[in-house]
């Protein structure tokens, strides 16, 4: 019984930033319809960046307490420079075309961002853990605990209610809903749905970015994240139902956590976790926990 | 005019080693990695991408080593078994993933690939671990060869296999099963309509996709002399589609034209640009698909056309 | 045959990956020795010719490199490799294309094990000697350690040393046992659950084979969540990290050999010291033992070449250089390394604890002990785990005190 | 009078609110041309796909030949000689209108060799017969998403025939089809059937159409038969001019 | 004031319309009629540029379009109700009317005005304005079709087929509402498609007959055999 708190608070940490790569992918899947397999690329560059900018507030002795807007920064940054470029240059020509290709193209994306993160940061780690430093630790149950963890779990839920609200109640929100529910009859009711399709691509970005920042302060950064990231971003993902936000966050929990117990009572099986889930959930849902079919009018 | 750009193709195949032997082994991994990309292809027409194809490529490998493990050093059986093996449980697998479409069927293949890559660094006893199993210089019909004699055995024993393999392929996608795979993309209720099984179209597809990916992972195991888990590894799975897409999948020389473009460029670019290759091979494939969505052979195959009016 | 215009040598090791961390010091001491050596007239008046290649990218394309080069009749020696998986894979490549392959940096103990490989050899230490050297210091400093946890990556080289250390620890004493073993997937980036599973075990001990940035990442949570306060914390790569991360003394770290820049003997050596200093001047940063062992590795070829040219009429061949490497002895920057009948090295292990220094803005190691090679080795032709189950307390007694080596 | 060929009795199926079959009932005699018609909405093109599998009752038993097929697949229904013509064409639109043809034509005499050629001689023969009966012959190697949304309404039809049915349901055929083109079409259509003694249902929004070629008409609304019987019957019904105006 | 000129469409590679012209002047109504596929959505997506001109051009109150993104056209008074109802089905009915004077940054005064106007004309629309899209029936799909077109539409007016498969009673209120909306706005020019067009009879001002892609004058007598 001593697993429980553990498993509750790393398990939690984990599904946070779990969640935080699978969120992204899913909310850009709902919107455009493309599986963005680059989005392992945004969650390393976000980490980079990230890295970057606090290592040189660091070194210019900035108060610690800094290294959070920081780090929302980097994200934002990231996104800015990438989002609507990418989106423009390569996603917007596959949308409506076989996931194959949609699949390849950003694949290949990512392979170039692969080798060019390593030609501008080189091949050795970094890292940057003021933010974890000055939260400090706190003690539960016997066994100490970054803040930091605790943190990433209260962000993750900040995330989702953020991502209702705007998709619900903001305008922006509204012209999403619409562009996905029927970008055609969205464009006659006025919606210029080539810029939502940007703005959703950018928020993606973003949100991978985010997690990837948000990892560093515990982890440091070194080539390799983003393949690793974007396979257990499609596997939440898919288990949560392709293009839904709740259904990635809930999936999220359910790998963080199964992770945790595979770690006490199966090491061996820790890193198939994700997959074995994905596969026991896919066998009984076909589409995913909060995914359904959309059958075909004929 | 075909016959003539194929007969190039081989020819070109067979002598270029003779000059650099080093690229006789390079060739004989063309060779293995495009029977695997041929297997990817086959499902690629149906509309389906697998990421995990590399999982049967390993099992053939794997089949080869534990053979050899075990005393049953000949090359003709071991590559059978590595065939049958992979084939048997493709048709397993198979009798699952035919129910499922697009991403998914693609997440679920790269689950059971990932499954099957965790068992095989776990399984040490079994499979090495992670270090891998040595595969022995194999006997041909008893013959004891050294290796030396193998790697031409190898090389051009392969390629008259992947020659009669090819053939065979080319007339199942011309026989109505291999005709109704596009339409299973194009128009599945239509098949279903015509009172055509669309799940048995699949699992026929994909049993034959799996027995090629281990055919070539058999040739691998046997040329490299070791095997090790990342030959499953999702990274392989994704070399073979980006292989398959870059040669084309029209055709069945498509995937072995991207399985020797992308061994080209890799094994020039490591010795040139060693950090960039993947940017090199990630903006082939955007260029590919961008431009020319016939593929490499797509494109040989026009040039030679056009040159021939 | 004749003076060649170079001596062709390859030398692999991983400069991109994850990995690359690990491997680029090794890189680096390669070129900066073979620097130094063509500078003074290189090997018998042949300057070295390098060519080096990425392990990065995968068994099969390490092993057609390693083909192509073979066939180039300029090629001479390969210095390869640094993961056991390469090594593996290398080795009967090397024997089928007769080109003597020295390895630098892999230590699986299967290498040797039921295979002969007539063209490959390895003046470095194996995970045999490496680990139960680790075993032995912690039962001398801390007799009464039983509870101990384990963290190693998972591959062969993480399970291999759990196996071997456990092993010794238990034939040291049998009250020892295994609390937690856990081995994380090279490239995990949060050790959180682990951490927290370990210290609820409530460990003793603490016993890691982590390298590279693995090492790194679980440093930093590890000691940020009170590990390294409340067990006692066996980095047996640790060393390697010393001057990227801020270790806590009284960690017990070693060099997996004998390869410690600062060791007594390496101190005491003019050579040693130049070579740090230059090291230092080139790079920014002091060579950790992967650099200390590419360049004894390099050394190791130079002298067999010498011996082979004492010993052929003319410019030794492959075979030549081959039959030199059999038996060979030498001198290195951090001590001695032979090389017996099995191929494999007998090479000393050092290990201590870190301590802090107001030299250097980073720990150092202290308290060590050299263990002698021939006593932690098994003998050639016994079977490892054997052998370790046939050591005793008194094999600790037996062996140098931590702290006698000053 | 003899039973029914296909019998649909109390069928209820619903989409979100809309009762799409609402107690449907409806039987068609052996070798009879039974013409549905009715407003948009009105469920017909939903009975055809409750007859062929492709929808399922919430309630209800669809039978053919007394035989009870309610929950089968539509390859099932369709191998028990029910054939099937769309609203919306549905087309194979990699192949070419030939190749299109010669895999219906295969999935009827013989698909399951991977050896041979799907492009054989009598595949062949069969598939230029079929499209010629529908005035396609000139555009056999035509792709088939290219063609004209009327063609590709004919090349529809052409690969439910190839099946050699015993029952054909036949959406909206001439819909798209131009009106000069209308008539000729159905006079080859309905000689073939004839002479193949084929028993046929088609849904039809042209009232010309149907007075010409219906034994018999079915008025569908709201998801049930509101009135049959023969057209002049029907058509002088005043409840069916009234409910079914929209539908010219 | 809406006027086309010559336009030639095609769709999915075959020529739909062939030089069509026809104005529609402020005030009046007109209704295009022709059989399934002749043409009539074409027209109206072309209008609306949801598909491109081959030829010609289209303009609105002697402003070109060329080269006016389909989001850009209700911006200048263009209110569009599709063939088949295309509610937003997570958005309750208040929320589909608001739409667009949401994606036109209409100010808040505006939008209520608008809605104010739009639930007088179709006081059935304040009763199901809290259903949500998803639910509604055809016939009142069809009717929040048409109040959300005349939130924006101060210019042109462009309903397809609105009375396709409506029940009779639903039509006849729905033909009232048509009434209304010309009656109050002299302004409005208004284009109705229709393959059944008796029921427009008291609404129409002037019938136009499409046929294999061509436009001819007619009036809803003939059109109505
Ligand atoms: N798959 C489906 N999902 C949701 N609603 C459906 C589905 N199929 C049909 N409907 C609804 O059921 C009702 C009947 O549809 P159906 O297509 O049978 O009408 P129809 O009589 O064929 O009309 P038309 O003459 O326009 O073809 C319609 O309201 C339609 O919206
Ligand atoms: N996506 C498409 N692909 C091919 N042809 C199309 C497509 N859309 C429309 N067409 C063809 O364009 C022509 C005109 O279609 P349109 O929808 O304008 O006719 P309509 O007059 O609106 O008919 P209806 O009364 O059925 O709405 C028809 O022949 C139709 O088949
Ligand atoms: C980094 C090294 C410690 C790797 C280890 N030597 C191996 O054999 O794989
Ligand atoms: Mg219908
Ligand atoms: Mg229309």
């Amino acid at each position: 019984m001593d697993v429980i708190i553990p498993m509750l608070v790393d398990g939690l940490a984990a599904s946070a930033v779990i969640f935080f790569i699978a969120v992204g992918l899913t909310l850009v899947f709902s919107v455009l319809r493309v599986l963005n397999v680059a989005h392992g690329s945004f969650y390393s560059i976000g980490a980079y960046v990230a890295v970057s900018i606090g290592g040189l507030a660091a070194s210019a002795g900035l108060n610690p307490w800094l290294s959070f807007p920081i780090l929302l920064l980097s994200a934002a940054l990231t996104a800015a420079a990438l989002g609507p470029f990418i989106e423009r240059t390569f996603i917007r020509w596959t949308y409506g075309k076989p996931e194959a290709v949609q699949i390849l193209v950003t694949f290949a994306l990512f392979l170039i961002f692969e080798d060019l993160q390593k030609l501008v940061f080189g091949v050795q780690s970094y890292y940057e853990d003021s933010a974890m430093q000055v939260l400090g630790t706190s003690e539960i149950g016997g066994i100490i605990y970054l803040n930091y963890q605790l943190l990433l779990i209260a962000l993750a839920v900040l995330l989702i209610v953020a991502l209702r609200v705007m998709l619900s109640h903001t305008r922006l929100g509204k012209l999403i809903v619409a562009v996905v529910a029927d970008p055609e009859i969205s464009q006659t009711l006025g919606i210029n749905a080539s810029r939502v399709y940007s703005a959703a691509f950018t928020i993606g970005v973003f949100l991978a970015a985010l997690g990837g920042a948000l990892a560093t302060p515990t982890s440091g950064v070194a080539p390799g994240l983003g393949a690793d990231a974007i396979v257990l971003g499609f596997a939440v993902a898919a288990i949560g139902g392709l293009g839904q936000i709740e259904g990635a966050a809930i999936a999220a929990v359910i790998v963080g956590i199964t992770r945790v117990l595979a770690i006490y009572y199966a090491p061996a099986f820790e890193p198939v976790m994700p997959y074995l889930v994905m596969l026991a959930v896919l066998l009984v849902r076909p589409y995913g926990l909060f995914g359904a079919a959309q059958a075909r009018r004929i | 005019m075909r016959f003539a750009l194929h007969a190039a193709l081989v020819a070109a195949f067979a002598l270029v080693p003779l000059a650099a032997p080093w690229l006789g082994f390079v060739f004989t991994l063309v060779l293995a990695k495009g029977l695997a990309a041929l297997g990817v292809a086959i499902l690629l027409r149906a509309g389906l991408i697998s990421i995990g194809h590399a999982a049967f490529y390993a099992l053939g490998a794997y089949a080869v080593a534990a053979m050899s493990e075990n005393a049953v050093s000949d090359l003709v059986l071991q590559l059978i078994a590595a065939t049958l093996v992979s084939a048997l449980a493709g048709a397993l697998i198979g009798l699952f993933l035919v129910r499922y479409r697009g991403i998914f069927f693609a997440m679920l293949n790269l689950a059971v690939s990932m499954v099957f890559y965790t068992l095989l660094s776990k399984m040490y006893h079994l499979t090495g671990g992670t270090d891998g199993l040595r595969v022995d210089t194999p006997t041909v019909f008893g013959a004891v060869i050294d290796r030396d004699t193998l790697e031409p055995i190898l090389l051009y024993g392969g390629l008259a296999l992947v020659i009669v393999v090819g053939l065979a392929v080319h007339r199942y996608l011309k026989s109505p099963m291999g005709e109704a795979l596009p339409a299973v993309e194009t128009n599945e209720i239509r098949l279903e309509y015509l009172g055509i099984a669309v799940p048995r179209v699949l699992l026929s597809a994909y049993t034959l996709s799996a027995a090629l990916a281990g055919l070539g992972g058999g040739v691998h195991a046997l040329l490299v002399g070791h095997v090790v888990p990342d030959l499953a590894y999702w990274t392989t799975s994704g070399q073979l589609v980006l292989v398959a897409v870059l040669g084309g999948i029209g055709g069945v020389v498509g995937p072995f034209v991207g399985s020797f473009f992308l061994e080209i460029v890799r094994s020039f670019a490591v010795i040139y640009v060693a950090d960039t290759w993947n940017l090199i091979v990630g903006a082939g494939l955007l260029v590919v698909i961008f431009f020319l969505p016939v593929g490499l052979y797509g494109l040989l195959d026009r040039a030679v056309r056009r040159s021939a009016k | 045959q004749d003076k060649p215009a170079d001596i062709g040598m390859g030398v692999f090791t991983f400069t991109s990956g994850p990995a690359a961390a690990y491997g680029m010091p090794g890189r680096n001491a390669a070129e900066l020795m073979i620097e130094q050596i063509n500078a003074d007239g290189g090997i018998g008046g042949v300057p070295i010719k390098p060519t080096y290649v990425d392990e990065a990218q995968g068994g099969e394309g390490v092993v057609s490199e390693f083909r192509r080069l073979a066939e180039d009749p300029e090629m001479d020696v390969m210095v390869a490799a640094l993961s056991s998986g390469n090594c593996m894979a290398l080795a009967p490549v090397a024997d089928q294309l007769q080109m003597p392959m020295v390895t630098w940096n892999c230590d699986t103990h299967q290498l040797f094990l039921n295979e002969t490989h007539d063209y490959v050899f390895r003046p470095n230490s194996s995970t045999i000697p490496e680990f139960v050297a680790y075993a032995a210091y912690l039962s001398a400093t801390d007799p009464e350690a039983t509870r101990i946890a384990i963290i190693n990556p998972d591959y062969a080289f993480g399970h291999d040393a759990a196996q071997i250390f456990t092993g010794a620890m238990k034939a040291f004493n049998p009250d020892v046992e295994v609390v937690a073993e856990l081995f994380p997937k090279l490239g995990t980036a949060s050790f959180n659950t682990e951490i927290s599973r370990i210290a609820a075990a409530r460990p003793d001990v603490i016993f890691s084979n982590l390298w590279g940035g693995d090492l790194e990442n679980f440093i930093r949570q590890a000691s940020a969540r009170g590990l390294f306060r409340n067990s006692k914390v066996i980095l047996a790569l640790g060393e390697s990290v010393l001057q990227r991360t801020d270790l806590p003394d009284g960690v017990i770290v070693g060099v997996l050999g004998d390869g410690w820049w600062m060791s007594p003997d390496a101190q005491a050596n003019e050579e040693t010291k130049a070579f740090v200093a230059a090291y230092k001047e080139k790079f920014g940063e002091y060579p950790v033992f992967p650099a200390m062992k590419m360049a004894n590795t390099i050394l190791a070829v130079k002298a067999a070449y010498e011996k082979a040219i004492e010993a052929s009429d003319g410019w030794p061949t492959r075979d030549d250089l081959r039959d030199a490497l059999e038996g060979l002895q030498v001198d290195n920057l951090t001590g001695s390394v032979t090389i017996r009948e099995d191929h494999d090295g007998l090479v000393d292990q050092v290990v201590g604890v870190t301590e802090p220094t107001d030299d250097y803005d980073f720990p150092i190691i202290g308290e060590m002990a050299r263990y002698p090679a021939e006593k932690i080795t098994p003998p050639v032709g016994e079977d490892p785990m054997a052998w370790i189950g046939t050591l005793s307390p008194d094999f600790v007694s037996s062996l140098p005190a931590p702290g006698s080596y000053k | 009078m003899t039973a029914p060929l296909l019998s649909v009795e109390k069928v209820n199926v619903a989409f979100g609110g809309v009762q799409a079959a609402n107690e449907a009932e409806l039987d068609v005699m052996s070798g009879e041309f039974l013409a549905i018609i009715g407003p948009n909405g009105s469920g017909k093109t939903t009975l055809i796909n409750l007859c062929t599998g492709y929808v399922k009752p919430k309630s209800g038993t669809i039978r053919l030949d007394g035989r009870d097929i309610t929950r089968k697949k539509p390859r099932e229904i369709t191998k028990l000689g029910i054939a099937r013509a769309f609203q919306i064409p549905q087309l194979f639109g990699e192949h070419t209108v030939v190749e299109n043809l010669m895999l219906a034509v295969a999935a009827h005499q013989g698909f399951w060799d991977g050896w041979r050629p799907l492009n054989r001689p009598d595949f062949r023969a069969e598939a230029m017969r079929l499209l010629d009966m529908v005035g396609l012959a000139d555009v056999a190697e035509a792709n088939a998403a290219t063609l004209p949304e009327g063609q590709r309404k004919l090349t529809d039809i052409a690969l439910a025939l190839a099946l050699k049915p015993r029952l054909l349901l036949l959406d909206e055929p001439t819909a798209g089809v131009s009106g000069d083109e209308k008539f000729p079409l159905m006079d080859r259509l309905t000689a073939v059937l004839r002479e193949q003694k084929v028993t046929a249902v088609f849904v039809e929004h042209d009232m010309d159409l149907v007075r010409r070629y219906a034994d018999r008409v079915a008025v569908w609304n709201q998801g049930r038969v509101a009135a049959s019987g023969p057209p002049e019957t029907v058509f002088n019904d005043p409840m069916v001019l009234r409910d079914v105006v929209g539908v010219v | 004031m809406l006027s086309v000129e010559n336009i030639r469409v095609a769709v999915a590679g075959n020529t739909v319309l062939r030089d069509i012209s026809f104005t529609l002047p402020n005030g009046e109504t007109t209704v295009l009629i022709g059989r399934n596929g002749a043409g009539k959505t074409t027209t109206l997506r072309a209008i609306m540029g949801l598909l491109p001109l081959a030829a010609g051009r289209i303009l609105v109150n002697d402003r070109d379009l060329d080269g006016v993104a389909t989001y850009e056209r209700p911006a200048l008074g263009l209110g569009y109700a599709p063939e088949d109802r295309r509610m937003i089905p997570s958005f309750s009915v208040r929320e589909n009317l608001l739409l667009p004077t949401v994606a036109l940054r209409f100010p808040e005064t505006l939008k209520t005005e608008r809605l104010r106007a739009v639930y007088d004309l179709m006081p059935e629309l304040e009763e199901l304005q809290n259903r949500s899209g998803g639910t509604l029936s055809g016939g009142q799909g069809k009717m929040v079709a048409l109040g959300r077109a005349l939130m924006v539409a101060t210019d042109v007016l462009l309903l397809d087929e609105p009375f396709q498969g409506l029940a009779p009673v639903l039509a006849q209120s729905y033909a009232r509402t048509l009434k209304k909306v010309r009656d109050q706005r002299p302004d409005l020019a208004v284009l109705v498609t229709e393959s059944s067009p008796q029921l427009l009879g008291e609404v129409t001002d002037r019938a136009l007959k499409i046929e294999r892609g061509e436009i001819s004058e007619t009036t809803l007598a003939e059109a109505g055999h």
